[in-house]
């Protein structure tokens, strides 16, 4: 009990030193802007007009105030992006990343949003949340705790709507239950402690919960408070009413809430054209937003946002060196892509601002252990195969031609200036040495070679494999080519199998890969937490082990298989972890599965990902120098883009 | 060898030379016409100066094995060449009323002039009746749009006149079957349909070029009972192109005998058939069947083949196959074209084919003709 | 007197035309279509290359040279002197590194001063001529094995680009060859009794046409290039889709052909040859189709280019031939990218094989069609 | 007439039925469905998607259903009351995703056929009259340069160029002012200013083809017999070659007509991929990458509908036109 009493008092301390550094100047600024808030010249003359009440009754109590970048900005102008085909997340990252709590800008913890405060009881098992006095949605309407339970009983509750609770609302089979205190403060309560629940509500699975808050505006959509929901149906050609409600509220995974213009919102900038994919999607300015920059201007800076719909990457990376995109990483951070930028600054007018793959590496190779195939399941279970697969391997080589020497030689564990970073993890079996793979491949038992001086496997006949490899990845296809002959030198028989990324998953799902290439996740300390499939089997994803990954998931399902003791052992440390409430503990816990990971060796890593670069026009200001990149962080959202603004 | 004479042809009476026709009522005179053709191999002088008049409402034959140039003339009258051919010689010279001329052969072959003379003033029946109308229009839409344009009628005065045509040559319930496709004609019906279009703006010139080679005995001979009608009835002038000497006999007023470009025997029918002179003429008449010539006799073919343009024989071009020929001048100079007074002319050294003509008692050319054809 | 034999009689000239029969005609006919005429030889030349690919071409497709990424096509020159001193006839220049720092580049410049001899039947990477005779000499190539000589420059792998095309060559010019076969085949033969059969014959074959011409391509083209069993070689998967894909794509053609013979069903010479008691297939095959023989050549001359630039439309589209194989499609679609127009425009060479081969293939076509026509 | 138009109506509706059928399972073939093409995509960007949320999404999907069920209540959807289903990515009803589209999609093909048309056929007809002239080769040439170089590429480096030194607008058919503008005559003007990119692209590709039918053709017509007697009968060469041989020589092109339909409607699908054009071909495209099914198997059935409708047209087109296939 006392050590998690010390752990949850220094969570405190950490969690209000992480908020202090913007919390405490906060304090004092906020008593001296009481009164004279200013808001964009746009906006003044409807207020003149009568057609908007002022602004000091648009913003909460005490809005939050935004410390910008590098100095107060000057409103007016057009941020414009541009989208690729039907299901672009770019809206969800720019304009739509407002949570209860968010990531703050360099992503070392979470910091108050819509919630003005937040707490948690000793052992994780409540959380309460303090919202803002007088926030108000972007068409007025008052946002009050009644939203977030109208969320919670009609939404995540609602059999209909929602089948099954997502994994991280609930603790085993029992989903959170969501409690009011008084209108401005709601409680979450778990059966078990959970140490997550902040990070997911920051990262981009968290935002389904602000999308199934505005109930004025959902109950007209739902059964039980509108009988005649059905005219609403029919017109707007939905199967049932229960699919019409699921559109409008989406989910992380989809831009379904951005394709309805009317849905009330408290991001900075609300839709005016939604993404139909044939016309540019537009977002103003919100009138209510609720935060201001500390000389009290209500943000965001700048009027309007818009995206042109692209139907193929390339024109994107037109439009970037013409100079037609202001500020944009998405879908330009690439490396052949950043050298195409590079050459074209002064001709487009932008500079460029590095983005951070959160990979822990560029590419990884798992061979699946639990493939169908048992003469494949024995070789790939030999951690001598793996050592020396992965000593075969010329590091530099793949260096130099993929990523024009910008990277280096790094297996896939986390990041260098990580809190969880172990050198010794990340360099084992790096490097190039043929002679210790032939040793570590012989010490497998695998000596004798056929005609062509392939290895003999168990069964008598060579040992050959496929490995999957998405189609869109350009430099994976490439590397596995470079790969395929370094094995050759040593004996074994590997065949790239370039495939569409839907069915690489459809394989995964199946456990049908025999081995399979991706880009390593889990590269930051938070990402390590929220996504390890990298580090021991955590779902089906985890290629090097798909069908433990499955049982650590659902243990009846079909595919699933029982874990070896070490995988086993792993899991059980990381569903432990998900007790745990302080940061400390996970990050203790998060080692320990890495030592494991380290001394099995499942995946082999190649080189870390080198960095990529975004576009930011010259007169497009207060964008940091340098930005995490993964969905997780819902890249640029927490470095505020409302305090960007264009001079 | 000696000329041995020609038994009398079968004929039973002597041809009598009629006088030849004075040349102010020609209604077309060709003159030492020469056209040649550019192909791969080299140049082609298929028609080599050719020399002959059309007398008004007469029928002048053109006859001559296949490679003879007798088309390429027949065509030069319109001056309607393949674009490969030139006419870089002589003229076709056409008198409308006796008085006017127009040269045709120094016309522009696409120019507006030639093209009002064409199916007006001369027009022209081909010998494939099959595909000598466009399969996918009908009949009227072939035949109005000239008549119209021709006569200068509406429509509807030159779909009237198109029926009567067609009704004139024969072809039952016309207003009808203007409407219907050639390929719904039988052969003959479609050379009928030909020869009213032909003959539909009243030309004083027509030119057939073997009009019934593709059709079957009986239709021929209908085909040419319908032209020699028409021709009595408007005293149109034919010029008639074959080498099918029993129509020559049945049709022509006066014949043009050719080989290989050259006109080497030229005159009226009677006097060609009763006195042939040039040796091809008499080896040509030799070598049709006679009727009751009994079995057993074999048909006489005139030994050899047309030798080819490019490599033309010296001296005579018919020497190689001349049973007559004199070495030392038959195969060394080219014989001259000797007139024998009026339009009878031969084209050959032999003293026996340049002889003066014997005056033969008159006979009326019908009767000649009709005995031929029932004979 | 000359005798007066069959032969004999005739003239020298008229003899030989006599002899040459319709083969010897159509080709006097060909050769004065000069176009066609040298397309003919272009399409022997690049059929020619694809048999000797490995020969022709300096190194093999797959081998790649890290220290030459993105580097320029060089200069074939004549008359220089190498390092040490001596005359070379033939040279290329090599490169100079210029490093970018800023734009994350390795930029590379034609070095003037050096200079690396070129020779022809040059010793270079060993292969198999037809995978039977092991053989080592290359037509051009670098005197000294390791002396970067890249006339088209290289890639991203830094992998010859004048070597990858010339064994494009082998599979994007023979791998439709099949299925362009079977849907001629195919397109004749039910269009020809579609057309000449009519009734239900005609009725079935149309039908049959309706519905495999709307099953649209692209679908059944992915499916089964999903469908196809994992661990077979990208080459064979791609040759057994154009197969099956040949199998639906003969309805074009039998339409024309089925419209052809309706309206050639009415001419006489087709009524006399059933007259003469030709039986329906002797019919068709003699006496109907050399009729439009014109047509057929044209549209197959048409289907060959068809079948190459379909390839590269559908490596563009991700579901054609995938990296390792080469061909000229997979080239291409490296090409469609700003980084190649913008900084490696030479990646768009491959695309002038492409052009040659069409039009080549096209003219040729045209001039068979017009000396095989009995008319002109 | 009227018992042979009947007689293809009812075929007709059979090959659709047929059709349909085939298109559904057309798009099961590859392995996998919709979700996982979504967690594909997902796992792209480094999300996933946890299979207690996949479970759900596939019953509301109705995925779980066997796949004879999921046809059989697409297909009654669509006869009984003209519901083509709902597209998964999209989440709106197929119907007015593919109408958004129509118009663009008609409007650029149809100008495309036109253009192709006029320039094939002049030239077409040229190339044949004035054979082994200059001339044939030169405008030969450039018809097969059309066809020749990938549309892809001509797209892409046409897009770049354009761009860069014309200044025009990366991509779509409108200046980002008139994008989302109400119809105005200046939004008109806008649009053929970026119209003629993609029509050009197309049309060189269509026209190199036609050029030469139409060229073969023609000079098999051009030395018949009936050509001769209407020169004869003093036809000028223009109006006797427009008015017969031409006339005849078109019959090839009617019989193929019929197919220009189907193209009408889904467009040129790569060229509006490069050029971002708003018109039905990517909608295709993605569609069947993501296995989007009643997306994709609404498209393909109302392609082969029109298809069908175009075979039937040009059955009809061929009898008007050639008279001795109307009497058979």
């Amino acid at each position: 009990m006392i050590s998690s009493q010390r752990a949850l008092g220094r969570a405190i301390l950490y969690l209000s030193i992480g908020c202090g550094v913007l919390g405490i100047p906060e304090l004092t600024m906020r008593a001296a802007l009481a009164a004279d808030y200013k808001e964009a010249p746009s906006l003044a003359k409807e207020v003149a007009a009568g057609k908007l009440p002022p602004v000091a009754e648009r913003l909460p109590t005490n809005p939050l105030v935004v410390k910008p970048v590098n100095s107060i900005g000057s409103y007016g102008g057009t941020w414009r992006q541009a989208l690729v085909g039907a299901s672009d997340g770019l809206l969800e990252r720019t304009i739509g990343y407002t949570r209860l709590v968010r990531w703050d800008p360099q992503w070392t913890g979470v910091v108050p949003d819509v919630a003005e405060s937040y707490s948690a009881n000793s052992d994780g098992t409540v959380y309460t949340f303090k919202l803002r006095k007088g926030i108000k949605w972007s068409d007025g309407t008052p946002f009050t705790a009644d939203d977030i339970l109208f969320w919670y009983n009609d939404i995540l509750m609602n059999k209909e709507i929602t089948p099954a609770v997502p994994r991280w609302l609930r603790s085993g089979n029992d989903p959170v239950v969501v409690s009011k205190v008084d209108d401005e403060t709601i409680q979450f309560s778990f059966k078990s402690p959970n140490g997550m629940l902040l990070y997911y509500l920051a990262s981009n699975i968290g935002s389904d919960i602000l999308a199934g808050s505005p109930a004025h505006y959902l109950k007209k959509f739902h059964k039980a408070y509108n009988p005649d929901v059905d005219q609403l149906v029919k017109a707007a050609g939905a199967p049932s009413w229960v699919a019409l409600i699921q559109a409008k509220v989406g989910n992380w995974q989809s831009p379904d809430r951005w394709r309805d213009a009317a849905r009330p919102v408290l991001d900075p900038w609300k839709l005016t054209v939604p993404y139909t994919g044939t016309t540019q999607v537009v977002a103003e300015r919100n009138p209510y937003y609720f935060k201001v920059d500390p000389e009290g201007n209500q943000l965001p800076y700048i009027d309007r946002v818009t995206y042109d719909v692209m139907g193929d990457v390339q024109s994107v990376i037109l439009k970037a060196t013409n100079g037609g995109l202001d500020m944009q990483a998405q879908r330009l951070n690439s490396l052949e892509t950043g050298m195409v930028l590079a050459a074209h600054r002064e001709q487009g007018g932008y500079k460029l601002f590095k983005v951070q793959p959160a990979w822990s590496n560029g590419m990884l190779i798992c061979l699946n252990q639990t493939v169908k195939n048992p003469v494949l399941r024995q070789v790939f279970q030999n951690k001598d195969f793996r050592i020396g697969l992965s000593l075969a391997i010329n590091r530099d080589e793949i260096n130099d031609i993929l990523y024009a020497g910008q990277s280096r030689p790094y297996q896939a564990v986390p990041r260098p200036g990580t809190a969880l970073y172990d050198e010794k993890l990340a360099t084992q079996y790096t490097q190039f040495d043929v002679k210790a793979a032939n040793a570590a491949l012989d010490r497998t038992g695998f000596t004798k070679r056929d005609d062509q001086g392939y290895r003999i496997g168990p069964d008598g006949k060579r040992i050959a494999f496929s490995i999957d490899v998405q189609t869109a990845r350009k430099d994976h296809i490439d590397a596995l080519e470079l790969i395929r002959k370094y094995w050759k030198a040593v004996g074994i028989d590997m065949q790239p199998k370039p495939i569409e990324s839907s069915f690489a998953v459809a394989r995964m799902l199946a456990n049908d890969q025999e081995g399979l290439v991706w880009i390593g996740g889990g590269g930051y300390d938070f990402l390590g937490l929220l996504d390890p499939k990298w580090y021991f089997p955590y779902e089906n994803q985890s290629a090097f082990g798909s069908a433990w990954g499955i049982y650590y998931q659902n243990p009846k399902d079909p595919n699933a298989e029982e874990p070896p003791a070490w995988a086993k052992k792993q899991q059980d440390l990381y569903t432990e972890l998900l007790k745990t409430v302080s940061d400390e503990g996970k990050l203790a816990l998060m080692r320990q599965i890495l030592a494991i990971t380290g001394e099995e060796f499942p995946v082999i890593g190649t080189d870390m990902d080198p960095d990529n670069y975004g576009v930011v026009k010259t007169n497009f200001h207060n964008v940091p120098d340098i930005m995490p990149d993964t969905a997780f962080y819902v890249t640029p959202g927490p470095t505020n883009p409302e305090q960007y603004f264009m001079k | 060898m000696r000329l041995t004479p020609i038994p009398d042809a079968g004929l039973g009476v002597p041809p009598v030379p009629r006088p030849a026709a004075e040349p102010q009522d020609l209604l077309f005179e060709v003159e030492n016409l020469k056209v040649h053709f550019a192909t791969d191999d080299g140049l082609v002088r298929a028609v080599d100066g050719v020399t002959f008049g059309i007398p008004r409402a007469k029928t002048v034959c053109i006859v001559g094995e296949s490679g003879s140039g007798k088309s390429i003339t027949g065509r030069s009258l319109m001056n309607l060449l393949p674009h490969t051919a030139r006419i870089v010689d002589g003229h076709v010279l056409y008198h409308p009323e006796p008085g006017r001329t127009i040269d045709i052969g120094k016309l522009d072959p696409r120019g507006k002039p030639i093209r009002a003379l064409r199916g007006k003033d001369v027009s022209f029946i081909s010998q494939e009746p099959m595909a000598a109308l466009s399969p996918v229009h009908t009949i009227g839409q072939q035949m109005v749009p000239v008549i119209s344009r021709h006569l200068k009628l509406g429509r509807r005065e030159a779909t009237e006149r198109a029926a009567a045509m067609l009704a004139r040559v024969g072809i039952p319930k016309p207003a009808e079957r203007l409407g219907s496709y050639p390929f719904e004609f039988s052969g003959g019906m479609r050379q009928r349909v030909c020869i009213a279009l032909a003959l539909s703006c009243r030309p004083k010139l027509v030119i057939a070029d073997e009009p019934t080679t593709a059709l079957d005995v009986t239709t021929q001979a209908n085909i040419i009972d319908l032209l020699v009608e028409l021709q009595e009835e408007s005293g149109l002038s034919i010029l008639f192109i074959t080498h099918d000497l029993g129509v020559v006999a049945e049709v022509a007023s006066d014949v043009v005998v050719m080989y290989l470009g050259k006109v080497v025997e030229r005159g009226s029918v009677e006097e060609i058939f009763h006195d042939p002179r040039h040796p091809y003429t008499r080896a040509l008449l030799r070598s049709v069947p006679r009727l009751g010539a009994g079995r057993d006799t074999r048909l006489a073919a005139i030994r050899g083949m047309v030798p080819s343009p490019f490599d033309r024989p010296k001296g005579c071009d018919f020497h190689p196959r001349c049973d007559f020929a004199i070495a030392g001048t038959c195969d060394v100079t080219a014989p001259p074209d000797v007139a024998l007074g009026g339009s009878r002319s031969v084209r050959c050294v032999l003293p026996e084919a340049i002889r003066p003509p014997v005056q033969r008692a008159e006979t009326p050319p019908s009767s000649t003709q009709r005995t031929l054809r029932h004979g | 007197m000359t005798d007066a034999t069959a032969t004999g009689g005739l003239s020298p000239p008229r003899r030989k035309l006599v002899e040459l029969g319709q083969w010897g005609l159509i080709y006097r006919r060909f050769r004065k279509h000069k176009l066609a005429y040298w397309s003919g030889f272009i399409v022997l030349a690049i059929y020619a290359v694809a048999l000797f690919a490995e020969f022709v071409a300096p190194y093999s497709s797959d081998r790649y040279n890290p220290r030459y990424i993105y580097s320029p096509p060089q200069m074939l020159k004549m008359f220089g002197r190498d390092q040490n001193g001596d005359l070379a006839l033939l040279y290329v220049n090599g490169y100079k590194v210029e490093l970018d720092p800023v734009a994350l580049q390795r930029r590379f410049v034609i070095d003037e001063s050096r200079v690396y001899p070129v020779g022809f039947f040059v010793k270079g990477e060993p292969y198999h001529l037809f995978g039977l005779i092991p053989a080592e000499r290359h037509l051009i190539g670098p005197v000294d094995p390791d002396a970067p000589m890249y006339l088209w420059g290289t890639d991203r792998l830094g992998r010859d680009l004048l070597s990858r095309t010339i064994h494009g060559t082998r599979i994007s010019m023979s791998i439709g060859l099949v299925g362009v076969t079977i849907s001629l085949v195919l397109g004749i033969l039910l269009g020809g009794i579609s057309g000449y059969y009519g009734g239900w014959a005609d009725q079935a074959v149309q039908r049959t046409i309706d519905f495999l011409k709307s099953i649209p391509t692209i679908p059944l083209w992915m499916g089964l290039a999903a469908a196809i069993p994992d661990r077979m070689d990208p080459l064979l998967v791609y040759f057994w889709i154009t197969v099956i894909l040949s199998l639906i794509g003969w309805t074009d053609l039998a339409r024309v052909v089925r419209g052809r013979f309706l309206s050639l069903k009415t001419e006489d010479f087709v009524m006399a040859a059933r007259l003469d008691g030709c039986s329906r297939q002797r019919v068709i095959w003699h006496h109907m189709v050399p009729s439009f023989t014109s047509h057929i050549v044209a549209s197959v001359t048409l289907a060959i280019p068809a079948m190459i630039l379909a390839e590269t439309s559908l490596s563009f589209l991700g579901i054609g031939l995938k990296p390792p194989v080469v061909s000229w499609g997979v080239l291409l679609k490296d090409a469609q990218s700003l980084l190649a127009l913008t900084q490696a425009p030479w990646l768009f060479l491959p695309g002038i094989p492409v052009v040659v081969a069409v039009l080549a293939l096209n003219f040729l076509g045209d001039g068979i069609r017009d000396a095989a026509d009995p008319y002109s | 007439m009227w018992r042979f138009i009947a007689h293809r109506v009812v075929y007709t509706a059979l090959t659709l039925a047929a059709v349909s059928l085939v298109s559904f399972l057309i798009i099961q073939l590859p392995p996998g469905d919709f979700l996982t093409s979504l967690a594909g995509k997902m796992a792209e960007q480094g999300g996933d998607l946890d299979s207690a949320s996949l479970a759900g999404l596939k019953a509301r999907y109705g995925l779980d259903q066997p796949w004879y069920i999921q046809y059989w209540r697409w297909i009654t959807g669509i006869l009984l009351h003209g519901d083509f289903g709902q597209s998964f990515e999209w989440n709106k009803p197929v119907s007015e995703l593919l109408w958004d589209r129509m118009g663009m999609t008609l409007l650029l093909s149809l100008v495309t056929l036109i253009v192709t048309w006029m320039l094939a056929l002049p030239i077409g007809i040229y190339s044949a009259v004035r054979r082994y002239s200059l001339l044939d080769y030169v405008v030969t040439f450039l018809g097969f340069i059309g066809l020749a170089i990938p549309s892809f590429l001509l797209s892409l480096a046409l897009m770049y160029i354009l761009s860069r030194y014309a200044g025009m607008s990366v991509g779509g058919l409108f200046s980002p002012a008139y994008v989302n503008a109400p119809w105005s005559w200046a939004k008109l003007v806008d649009l053929a200013a970026h119209l003629w990119l993609p029509v050009l692209i197309l049309s060189t590709s269509g026209t190199a083809a036609l050029i030469r039918v139409m060229r073969a053709n023609l000079i098999d017509e051009l030395h018949k017999p009936y050509v001769q007697t209407a020169r004869a009968n003093g036809l000028g060469e223009m109006e006797l070659l427009f008015k017969y041989p031409v006339r005849v020589a078109l019959n090839p092109f009617v019989s193929t007509i019929g197919w220009v339909l189907p193209h009408l409607f889904s467009g040129a699908v790569i060229v509006s991929v490069v050029l971002s054009l708003p018109t039905a071909g990517p909608l295709l495209l993605s569609a069947l990458l993501a296995q989007d099914m009643y997306l994709a198997g609404s498209f393909i059935l109302i392609l082969s509908a029109l298809t069908v409708i175009g075979t039937l047209l040009s059955d009809l087109l061929l009898a008007w036109l050639d008279p001795r296939v109307r009497y058979q």
